[in-house]
């Protein structure tokens, strides 16, 4: 049998390879080609794996495959181990698939430039670290994937490394998640106490003996690993690198700021459950900073004015659902709304880029309006997305949003606060998505006249991706049918991961009561968007000025990275300043030199008995002699 | 395995081919190139037999291999003793490796006093390797003071502006060290009255509780320095900016890891109790050199000075392994020793390498050089990331098990420790951020060129090196295991609280009234 | 009894020279009363049956060398000390108190044991005086001492050029 | 025949009144004769020592040292009347070109 997993792995690292060796001459359409080409023989292979994994008995559903010992000392050993389970075979689907429809985008949209081929390098490396996340079979490989997406990130944030604001971003990106990367480093070293593994197996096996079930051993585990998840996530309080983020060229956005790698935390989280679920008050924590990050985030992203940052922070929001669900237990859910949210964000993404690419790369929505006329698949595409991410039926996004809505409310460890908190958010949600759809491809057209003679709709290449991925928005969220049995099928996939799922059955009238009001508040929030900036002429400004404190407050994202320059980083180089200015300079090595003064002070000391004079030799010569002597005769009697 | 004596060799062929370099003219072009072919052939040479050693090596064996030992001074016990284990192997391949790449990268860079530079740093190897094999406290003691004379020579001659200050500092501070270090030395030649310098026999009998205190202390203060450990560090960063890059790269490279290889092989397992004793001090003194270190390293607007307090930041790391006094934490020390060798010696001569293009290390006059310098930007940038400690490049592995190891034994100290990975990586982007991005080249870097084929050939193999031993550790973990695991046991020791009760000695003869005895101590006890 | 007679005469002599040739401020007189000293040795040596020896003490040393000396001072004419004050100003007090120091150490380690506890030598003085002085320390140095003996004419030799080669005068 | 006791007090009086000397004096010459005064102390305890010992290395000895003292003789007044060509003088006080 060929190792299907391997062949995930190494078929992106053909493609870098290639492009190292080859594409640098061959050109950027060259380079593209073999990317593409090389993602989608990526996502045939996952799907390969996809059907090998259904052939099989649904309890025993992982492939494993130990490549060779990594790090082996004493009893402590990590193989470079990988293993396809439902999850990750979910993961690796959405990765290549999503991936390779990015890839080709990408070919329209970094036609020119000038890095393109070094782009297409960093693309497929970042596809290779990212399966690695989702195929590792211990928390080191993932850790592995982990922080080789960051490095990706980081660049391809800075991939216009010209530009100041983009290395920045990109460098922000990396430091913010090595903050959590360094709680999930701790999380592991407990685990190896602990354990003395870090195999997701033998830990699922150990786990209820040798942890206490709400102990505090397994809560601080959890809340590091949450830490961790939140770095890579965006989750309050680490969210301030994702928006900067978007400094990057726009399907690095879409690839790696919504549809994959932000996921990780959540795909992390889903991966430790079992760990999670011993710690009732890890969870608690989890859902209650998702559920905040999804309210600010959301907030945020009703009044900025760059189409990316507000799809930044719809990110963020979204994001936000999925800690929430797994902070309730409801892990199939939060990985059924990181499937439809791949979807139609990437979509969205996309859609702004060929927006970016077609003005090109104005990305103010204040400057644009009308563009529905001259961009009609991108508009069509775009409006799909976001009917889908507003949660209206039947579309992808309601079915996965509303079954987190549903867990929240219904879990044990859910409550009405919760669901209360997805709904708002769910109405902010349609709020702003259709607040940049209007502002963006409706209403009045704000651009100069030379940007209006020079609107063109994107390329194929770039349109057919959007428009796959249309159906896909569309569509997506029928995988994860509830109330008729059997219909969900995602549920029933993950089922053997998450130990049997299954959440408790109610009534069918109250989950369609449910879904009557999620729906029903994504219409209202529809609503109120096409209220303000449609039928208002207006528009937001009158919020603006009834709530001016608000309103601005909002529209600096509450200050928090403001805060943080303040609170954690200009202390920090003060004191850094302080220490190499005041104490290495002028404390330790002024120690160290005055030690050297003090010797020579000594010797220019005694250098005073140095008269020269051949008399004082003399005498002090004679004087030790006698000196010398007293000494000797000192023990004769 | 052979009968030649493959370490004698390895360490002697630098010296014999410095010696031949007297013979060899630089008063000429010519001169010069043959100066520097014969140098580098020696250089490969002795990487040859390393190699050779290396492929000899017996796994799953603690001990000492490849021993020699020949008489040398008899009437005090002290013989020419050489071996290795698993702990000093990885460092006498870095050291054989790193000689090599400094010569091929002063090869075009140096052009002063061409015979005396290359002379000193195969005498530097020399006594770099000797430190590492040496089983002879005597002969230990030789070779690590001789190693300073040629690292003093390198710094004061070729170095920068301020060199004589540095070079005199250095040597002034490490030599410091080393004699408390020599003081030890005799008392324990002394107190064990066994009459032997023979290391391998005073690590079979520790010293008894009451003494061990002093002497670890002695030893380690010497070791920290050169480490160096916080607060000792302040000789690096003077030492490494005036120092020429080949100083650099093997001052950081191998030197500073006498330091830890000596608290390794001697202060540890000879004082055992002590050790233990004192391991919350230096567990403390080196998390605060790993914060420290990072802090200080950020607000640096000199490359090199950055680099340097980061290596007091690694170098933390080390320590802190080696003082956790577990497997993991004495491999991974090992294993990060080497790493740091690599990153660090690839950091200096990258900055070396800038340098010699716009003779200037500030931060601030660059910016944006990854647009005119691109290959050199991917060297920099991965070399930065191994340093980061980016999980499949080298720095990763060691700073993992140093930290898993630590963490047994401390959480607290780990997990301060382990800040310094996210403090890390802001002073490395930082300063990439500043110098290779951001912005468009100042017109003064517009006509930088891009590496050449000869500083692609020194860079290349460090690049390999760190990909190869991120990626498959194994070759050099499992020779570093056996010999850990036996040293782990060694400084888990439980020794003797007191003194033994003396043998009875002769009654003395009623003293004579002259000069008799030989020594003061006898006339007066 | 005679032979204590002359040794007490003798060590009055030579001790009276030797306060002569540091008390007498003019140099001429300190030789004079050095060879008064070592003519007073040469006693003390003949007094311990070395007759070999005093006679070199005298042909030698009070005879050769401090002629000498004499020469010296002559040559250079040094008449007295000129009195500047002295540039230890404790100096003299310094001297004193060092040389009763040395000499009370002495002085103590005379008196405070047995002195002779070495083995005892193949000549005593009776035997000695049986073959000749001069025979037995001749046939001891150009036997045993051969190597020492030419040594020291080497050292003579040496000597004499220095000595040569210093006081000449250059011809700049 | 005297003790040994006595001679070698006559000695330790020689030696120390050549102490005095090198120390008091500041004419050059008389420092060099003070000096020939200690030599000539330690060759009176020699050849005390040798006599009460039954041996011959005491004269011996002394023999050396006259020949060793006539070579310094020798030099050191060469060097004397050298300085005093250079300097004038010959005052011990003021040579003190031992400083740097």
């Amino acid at each position: 049998m060929m190792n299907t997993i391997l062949f995930i792995l190494l078929l992106p690292v053909a493609g870098v390879l290639v492009n190292l060796l080859f594409g640098w001459r061959r050109g950027e359409k060259f380079a593209g080609r073999v990317a593409a080409g090389v993602m989608a023989l990526a996502f045939a292979a996952s799907i390969a794996g996809f059907f090998q994994l259904l052939g099989l008995p649904a309890e025993e559903r992982l492939i494993r495959s130990d490549l060779f010992e990594w790090i082996a000392v004493g009893d402590f050993r990590v193989n470079a181990a990988f293993m396809l389970d439902p999850l990750s075979s979910v993961m690796t689907l959405i990765i290549t698939g999503v991936g390779a429809l990015i890839h080709v985008y990408s070919i329209g949209y970094m036609h020119g430039d000038r890095g393109a081929v070094r782009y297409f390098i960093y693309l497929n490396l970042f596809v290779f670290f990212m399966l690695t996340l989702v195929l590792g079979s211990n928390f080191l490989v993932l850790f592995v994937g982990w922080e080789g997406v960051g490095l990706c990130s980081y660049l391809l944030i800075g991939f216009w490394f010209e530009r100041p604001a983009a290395s920045e971003a990109g460098k922000k990106a990396f430091i913010v998640n090595r903050i959590g990367d360094l709680c999930f480093l701790i999380a592991m070293f407990m685990l190896i106490g602990i354990f003395g593994t870090l195999d997701f197996g033998e830990i699922l096996q150990a786990a209820p003996a040798k942890l206490v079930a709400g102990g505090g051993a397994v809560t601080v585990i959890c809340l590091l690993l949450f830490a961790g998840a939140a770095g890579k996530s965006a989750q309050i309080p680490l969210f301030v690198w994702l928006p900067d983020a978007m400094e990057g060229p726009t399907p690095v956005s879409a690839l790696i700021h919504a549809a994959t790698m932000v996921t990780a935390g959540v795909y992390l989280m889903a991966r430790a459950y079992f760990l999670f679920d011993l710690s009732p008050i890890a969870m608690n924590v989890v859902a209650v900073v998702g559920a905040a990050t999804l309210l600010v985030a959301a907030s945020i992203a009703m009044v900025q004015t760059d189409i990316k940052r507000v799809l930044a922070y719809s990110t963020v929001s979204q994001l936000g659902y999925m800690v929430m669900a797994i902070g309730v237990g409801a892990y199939s859910a939060a990985i059924f709304h990181l499937l439809t949210h791949s979807f139609f964000k990437a979509l969205l993404f996309m859609g702004a880029g060929s927006v970016i690419h077609a003005l090109d790369g104005e990305q103010d929505m204040n400057r644009m309006g009308g563009l529905s006329a001259a961009l009609p698949s991108t508009s069509a595409t775009c409006a799909i997305a976001a009917f889908a991410i507003a949660g209206v039926f039947p579309l992808a996004g309601f079915f996965s949003k509303d079954a987190i809505l549903f867990a929240a409310m219904t879990s044990n460890r859910g409550g009405i606060g919760f669901w209360l908190a997805g709904a708002v958010g769910a109405l902010m949600t349609a709020f702003y998505i259709f607040r940049m759809l209007f502002k963006t491809f409706y209403g009045r057209c704000n651009l100069s006249i030379e940007q209006q003679n020079r609107l063109h709709e994107s390329p194929g290449v770039m349109t057919r991706p959007l428009k796959v991925l249309a159906v896909l928005s569309f569509a997506g969220g029928w995988v994860g049918i509830p109330i008729f049995a059997g219909a969900n099928l995602l549920d029933g996939f993950l089922a053997p991961v998450f130990g049997g799922g299954g959440e408790a059955h109610h009534e069918v009238i109250f989950e369609l009561m449910m879904m009557a009001v999620s729906f029903a508040i994504a219409v209202l929030g529809i609503y109120m968007a096409y209220n303000v900036f449609v039928l208002s002429s207006r528009g937001a400004s009158a919020y603006a000025e009834r709530w001016p404190g608000f309103y601005r407050l909002v529209f600096n994202k509450y200050y928090i990275d403001e805060a943080y320059d303040f609170l954690i980083i200009q202390p920090i180089r003060r004191l850094s300043v302080r220490l190499w200015k005041d104490f290495d300079d002028g404390l330790v090595d002024a120690t160290v030199n005055g030690a050297g003064g003090f010797v020579r002070l000594i010797g220019s000391a005694a250098r005073q008995l140095q008269t020269g004079y051949v008399k004082s030799y003399a005498v002090m010569m004679l004087a030790g002699a006698l000196v010398v002597a007293f000494y000797l005769t000192a023990g004769a009697k | 395995m052979s009968e030649l004596p493959l370490i004698t060799l390895m360490v002697f062929l630098p010296l014999i081919g410095g010696l031949l370099l007297i013979f060899v003219g630089d008063a000429d072009e010519a001169g010069r190139a043959r100066v520097r072919a014969i140098s580098m052939a020696f250089a490969l040479l002795t990487l040859a037999v390393s190699a050779a050693v290396y492929a000899g090596f017996r796994e799953n064996f603690a001990g000492m291999q490849f021993v020699e030992r020949a008489e040398w001074i008899p009437r005090f016990g002290i013989s020419y003793y050489v071996g290795l284990d698993g702990i000093s192997l990885p460092l006498i391949l870095l050291t054989t490796i790193l000689t090599p790449i400094v010569l091929l990268y002063s090869w075009g860079e140096v052009e002063k006093r061409v015979r005396l530079f290359q002379m000193a740093l195969l005498f530097l190897e020399t006594g770099m390797l000797g430190v590492f094999v040496s089983l002879d406290f005597f002969l230990f003691y030789v070779f690590w003071e001789g190693m300073l004379i040629p690292m003093y020579l390198i710094i004061g001659v070729w170095g920068g502006p301020r060199r004589i200050y540095a070079a005199v500092k250095f040597f002034l501070y490490t030599m410091a060290g080393s004699v408390l270090m020599l003081v030890a030395i005799l008392w324990l030649y002394f107190e064990t009255g066994a009459e032997t310098f023979d290391i391998l026999v005073h690590l079979d009998k520790p010293v008894h509780y009451a003494l061990q205190g002093w002497l670890f202390a002695a030893f380690a203060l010497s070791f920290a320095i050169k480490v160096p450990i916080f607060p000792f560090h302040t000789w690096l960063p003077d030492a490494h900016v005036e120092a020429p890059t080949a100083g650099s790269v093997i001052l950081a490279g191998v030197m500073l890891k006498m330091g830890t290889y000596g608290l390794m092989r001697l202060a540890m397992p000879l004082f055992p109790t002590a050790a233990r004793d004192f391991a919350p001090l230096f567990m403390t003194l080196a998390v605060i050199g790993i914060v420290y270190g990072a802090l200080v390293a950020m607000v640096q607007d000199d490359i090199k000075k950055l680099v340097a307090y980061s290596s007091v930041s690694h170098l933390g790391f080390v320590v802190l392994g080696l003082f956790s006094f577990n497997l993991l934490g004495a491999s991974g020390g090992v294993l990060q020793m080497v790493n740091h060798g690599i990153s660090t010696g690839a950091l200096f001569l990258i900055v070396g390498m800038i340098y010699s293009r716009r003779h200037t290390r500030l931060i601030s006059d660059f910016g944006g050089i990854a647009r005119v310098m691109p290959v050199f930007a991917v060297f920099f940038v991965i070399t930065s990331f191994s340093s980061i400690g980016l999980p499949g490049l080298n720095g990763f592995v060691g700073e993992f098990t140093i930290l898993a190891g630590a963490f047994d034994r401390s959480p607290f100290f780990a997990v301060v420790a382990a800040s310094g990975v996210v403090l890390a990586a802001v002073y490395m982007l930082w300063m990439l951020q500043r110098v290779l991005f951001g912005g468009d080249p100042s017109p003064a870097n517009l006509g930088l060129r891009d590496l050449g084929v000869r500083e692609w050939c020194v860079l290349a193999p460090l690049i390999a090196l760190m990909f190869g031993l991120g990626l498959y550790p194994k070759p050099i973990l499992n020779k570093i295991e056996p010999s850990a695991k036996a040293w782990v046991e060694q400084v888990n020791r439980r020794v003797l609280h007191v003194k033994p009760p003396p043998e009875p000695r002769l009654a003395r003869a009623p003293a004579p009234v002259f000069v008799e005895a030989r020594s003061l101590k006898a006339v007066r006890p | 009894m005679a032979g204590l007679f002359l040794f007490y005469l003798m060590a009055v002599v030579t001790v009276a020279g030797a306060v002569g040739v540091v008390s007498l401020p003019n140099p001429l007189y300190s030789v004079l009363s050095l060879i008064a000293a070592f003519l007073g040795l040469a006693g003390l040596y003949l007094t311990l049956n070395a007759e070999f020896i005093a006679v070199v003490q005298v042909v030698i040393y009070a005879g050769a060398i401090m002629v000498l000396f004499l020469f010296v001072v002559m040559l250079l004419d040094l008449r007295r000390e000129e009195r500047i004050p002295l540039r230890l100003p404790v100096q003299k007090f310094t001297g004193a108190l060092i040389g009763v120091g040395l000499f009370a150490v002495i002085m103590k380690v005379i008196f405070s044991g047995s002195l002779l506890t070495g083995a005892k030598g193949a000549f005593p003085a009776e035997r000695v005086s049986e073959i000749g002085n001069t025979q037995v320390l001749g046939k001891i140095l150009l036997t045993d001492y051969l190597l020492p003996f030419q040594a020291m004419g080497v050292l003579l030799f040496v000597g004499v050029i220095g000595a040569v080669v210093l006081a000449r005068r250059r011809a700049d | 025949m005297a003790p040994l006791e006595h001679y070698l007090i006559v000695s330790a009086l020689l030696f120390a009144i050549g102490v005095v000397g090198v120390v008091v004096r500041r004419n050059a010459i008389v420092v060099v004769m003070s000096i020939e005064l200690m030599l000539n102390a330690g060759n009176l305890a020699f050849v005390s020592f040798g006599r009460f010992l039954n041996s011959m290395d005491g004269q011996l000895i002394v023999f050396f040292v006259m020949g060793v003292a006539a070579a310094e003789a020798a030099i050191g007044l060469a060097i004397l009347i050298l300085i005093y060509r250079n300097r004038e003088s010959t005052d011990v006080d003021s040579l003190n070109l031992l400083k740097l």
